[in-house]
């Protein structure tokens, strides 16, 4: 039992990125593949700050601990920075619909497309 | 003087860095452009020569490793720490060489640009993101752990992608430069999720120390995997590459060279990861083959798809994919064979120089040959070659630069592209002569497709809507022949360029533990 | 513009948002936060500004040329930080020691003493500089594109 | 200094440049020896298509998409085959990743 309570957060991840890959490959519509992305970077970072949780463990912002374990700060550094990349990539990605629409009217990643073969 | 060398690796970066969020700020003026464009030259003739004697350094003194934040630049590992804890930066030959090729392309394209760009709106966005996916890919090729690769990976996804959906105003452009991000965004989150899972492993991110501890776990190998198809869709290996002609083809002439520079640092990131970081005592023949695999892919799905194109760009950036199986194929073999020393030094190590030697090569025709499209376009307005003709009356240099691109892309002596891929053939027949075959047949018909783009583009009867058209401005043509010096020099020189840049490459990739030492040696 | 309502509420609440922001970025080496999530937080209040009144408002107060200039010398500050350090080692801490947030701290479990740190509350500032300009730009300008209307040039 | 070596055969491209230019030469030489009746700007140097009349520049001029015609002709299957996965929709380029991810892992997880 406790054995499941402590994978949580890992099946949660999973989940979620089970989740993103599906709508990522079978949703057409550009916004929808954009949540996807979203969703997935969500599943990614909940994985890595997941990694670095310690039950029981201090807060690791003290100069001196006391006795036992700490919480790992690096995967919640790693996490920040992945997020506030995301941030970037998503407006982006955003602005990009955006200009897709005004072009051809819609935002349907098949009948949007000008460029194949 | 002292100063510079010590702190060439992390001023090549940071440089341009700060020039691109200094660009904005003159840009705001009226007089802004002039301005722009000599703060620009100047900043990058200042990397250029800090590549220069960092390339000289490193010749001379071998690996350079750079500690952010330490007392000393050198001080890696702290007394009586077990891991590196702070930011390194390690340069090696292989790290060097990335940054000359990125270099000399950055400076063409640079030149290039300020005459394309001319009275364009936003250009200073332009200039910015050109100068931050610069300093994107120097980050990339000098970094020393894998947290600040995957960041520097999406700073470049993100500054590419600007560049390729730049001209907003065509709807082919938003929607090359959407593909490139979507494909970008979703492989860096692989590459994190496989980040995350060395760390849970190992408590370290840094490259050495990973491959210092590495223990080849199922778990590693999921890792391994998950990076390698991430490289691989950002390299444009068949059949991962669909994205590249839709990006390529849309990027404004400047940048698309970067971009194509920035898909050859995944390649780097590639070689970095399976070579040093798993490159122990594994035996690395399935990674190798699938590395093979992939590459006779890309060439032979590229090069059929780019004969039959009517874009001239586009055709060009199924040759970028074709190309890029040359370099896989030939460092494949020599990643399949690394475990085995006698294969390795009868000819494994020359493959991988091929497959090296190869990446400058490419990467210095190809851009050439992008920019001659992009020439043709500024001038004419399409890019469809169904609707080209007599070109060469009008536009001389264009089409000498072109002559010279597509002979050295189909493997034409005296020029550089023969060098390299004679050494592909002659070793990968000593590995499987199918191979070398394929490869053979590969450079057929990418000569025949750039001679059929030359019949139609630039040969032939003046036609009437072409009449008025002129040479192109002074600075593309001087971006131009900056890369066709280059790839003659190259072509003639071949020995040079192999002995003193191209082999210690090779050498620093299959000599992992010197790059480990450089960190870890002083592990108690 | 939304209802009268809405827009006083607003108007009273961004005070309290803005002064939260600056609390998160000030306070970013001692608690979780700092210059983006501070940023972020501000933001959100330029957000709510903009749901109440209308983005075009905004184009006249919050015009593309200052949110460049904003975000351009928050980078710019970032990486004067930097270089400062270059006398030994880019991004070394020199600011310890020094009055300017130069405190070492005491050890023992506490609160934290705020002038510690060197110059990351400072780095702290420019990112959260940076991040308010550029987000702000980002929402703006989309909010602008789905009207059918450009930032401007 | 610009030789590279390769095992089987060495490449020099000085040498193979030194060659051409003697070949050129000798090319120049005997074009020299050749016939001088022929003079620019006289009916000489007219197209001449049987007697039919020549069409204009525009018609003359082979396009790009007719060359090699027979080449995609005979290979038609090849190109319909390879067309098919060019769909140029962004989900379908990710379902290739997905799908070369999964047989990646699976062979170096089960090799490794």
């Amino acid at each position: 039992m406790e054995n499941i309570a402590h994978n949580f957060p890992f099946v949660a991840s999973a989940l979620l990125m089970g989740v993103a890959f599906y709508i990522i490959l079978f949703k057409k519509n550009l916004i929808k593949l954009i949540m996807g992305i979203g969703m997935l970077s969500s599943g990614v970072n909940l994985f890595i700050v997941a990694l670095g949780y310690r039950t029981g463990g201090n807060v690791p912002i003290y100069t001196d601990v006391p006795e036992g374990l700490m919480v790992l700060s690096v995967p919640q550094a790693l996490t920040l920075t992945s997020i506030v990349i995301n941030v970037a990539v998503l407006a982006l990605m955003l602005t990009m619909v955006i200009h897709t629409y005004r072009h051809t009217g819609d935002i349907d990643s098949e009948k949007s497309r000008k460029l194949k073969g | 003087m002292d100063f510079l060398v010590t702190h060439a690796p992390i001023l090549i970066v940071a440089l341009p860095l700060v020039a691109a969020f200094v660009i904005p700020l003159i840009g705001i003026g009226r007089a802004g452009d002039r301005g722009r464009n000599i703060f620009s030259l100047v900043i990058l003739g200042l990397i250029v020569f800090l590549v220069a004697i960092l390339a000289e350094n490193v010749h001379a003194v071998g690996i350079r490793v750079y500690t952010f934040g330490a007392t000393a630049p050198e001080l890696a590992l702290p007394h009586g720490y077990m891991v590196p804890v702070r930011i390194i930066f390690e340069v090696d030959s292989m790290s060097i060489f990335m940054g000359i090729i990125v270099t000399t392309v950055a400076l063409a394209a640079l030149i290039y640009s300020l005459h394309f760009m001319k009275g364009q709106t936003g250009q200073a966005r332009f200039y910015s993101l050109m100068f931050l996916l610069y300093a994107a890919m120097m980050g990339l090729a000098f970094t020393g752990d894998m947290f600040n690769l995957f960041v520097f990976l999406e700073i470049a996804s993100i500054a590419g992608a600007g560049l390729a959906a730049y001209r907003t105003n065509m709807a082919d452009a938003v929607e090359g430069g959407f593909k490139y991000i979507v494909i970008s965004a979703i492989s860096a989150l692989l590459v994190l999720f496989a980040i995350g899972i060395l760390y849970a492993q190992y408590n370290v991110l840094n490259i050495a120390a990973l491959a210092y501890y590495m223990q080849y776990t199922p778990l590693d190998m999921l890792a391994l995997g998950l990076l390698a198809g991430a490289f691989v869709i950002k390299l444009a290996g068949a059949p991962l590459h669909m994205w590249a002609p839709d990006t390529y083809t849309v990027a404004p002439a400047g940048s698309t060279p970067m971009i194509l520079a920035a898909s050859y640092m995944s390649m780097y990131a590639l070689y970095r990861v399976t070579f040093t970081m798993y490159g122990g005592q594994i035996d690395t023949t399935a990674i190798g083959w699938i590395v093979i695999i992939v590459g006779v892919l890309s060439m032979f799905i590229g090069v059929m798809m780019a004969v039959h194109q009517t874009d001239i760009k586009r055709m060009m950036a199924y040759h970028a994919i074709s190309q890029g199986g040359y370099m896989l194929l030939g460092v494949g073999v020599g990643l399949a064979v690394l475990a085995d020393p006698v294969a390795l030094a009868n000819y494994g190590r020359d493959a991988m120089n091929g497959g090296i030697f190869h990446i400058i090569n490419h990467v210095f025709y190809k851009s050439l040959l992008f920019m001659t499209a992009e020439a043709i376009f500024f001038r004419i307005g399409t890019r469809d070659t169904n609707k080209m003709g007599g070109l060469a009356r009008n536009m001389k240099w264009t089409t000498a630069f072109y002559v010279i691109g597509a002979l050295a892309i189909s493997g034409i002596p005296p020029f550089n592209g023969f060098a390299s891929k004679l050494l592909i053939y002659e070793t990968v027949l000593k590995f499987s002569p199918v191979l070398s075959v394929i490869a053979m047949f590969v450079s057929l018909v990418t000569l025949a497709s750039f001679a059929k783009v030359f019949y139609a583009a630039f040969t032939g009867p003046e036609l009437p809507a072409f009449r008025e058209v002129r040479e192109v401005p002074k600075s593309m043509i001087i971006g131009m022949s900056i890369l066709a010096a280059c790839i003659i020099f190259l072509g003639l020189f071949p020995g040079l360029v192999v002995d003193n840049i191209v082999a210690p490459a090779t050498d620093a990739l299959i000599n992992h533990t010197a790059y480990v030492n450089a960190v870890m040696g002083a592990v108690p | 513009m939304l209802s009268k309502i809405v827009r006083t509420v607003a108007n009273q609440l961004i005070l309290f948002i803005l002064i939260f922001g600056l609390y998160v970025i000030a306070h970013g080496h001692l608690t979780p936060g700092g210059g983006f999530q501070g940023g972020a937080v501000v933001v959100s209040g330029v957000v709510m500004l903009m749901v109440a009144f209308s983005s075009q408002d905004f184009k006249k107060s919050l015009n593309e040329r200052l949110l460049t200039i904003m975000e351009s010398t928050g980078a710019l500050i970032f990486a004067a930080l930097g270089f400062g350090g270059l006398g030994t080692v880019f991004f070394y801490n020199f600011l310890v020691g020094s009055p300017i947030f130069g405190r070492i701290p005491p050890t023992g479990p506490g609160p934290g003493d705020f002038w510690t740190a060197g110059f990351i509350p400072l780095m702290n500032f420019a990112v959260g500089l940076k991040v308010i300009a550029g987000l702000s730009a980002v929402i703006l300008a989309i909010a602008l594109f789905a009207r059918g209307e450009e930032m401007e040039e | 200094m610009s030789v590279v070596g390769y095992g089987y055969a060495v490449w020099a491209p000085l040498i193979w440049i030194v060659t051409l230019v003697v070949i050129g030469v000798m090319v120049l030489i005997w074009r020299s020896r050749g016939q001088k009746s022929y003079k620019k700007g006289t009916a000489q140097t007219d197209i001449f298509l049987s007697g039919a009349r020549v069409p204009p520049e525009e018609q003359r001029h082979v396009k790009s998409e007719n060359i090699y015609w027979g080449f995609f002709e005979s290979l038609k299957e090849l190109y319909g085959a390879m067309m098919k996965p060019h769909t140029g929709i962004v989900n379908d380029y990710l379902l290739w990743l997905v799908a070369i991810l999964a047989i990646t892992i699976l062979i170096l997880v089960l090799a490794g």
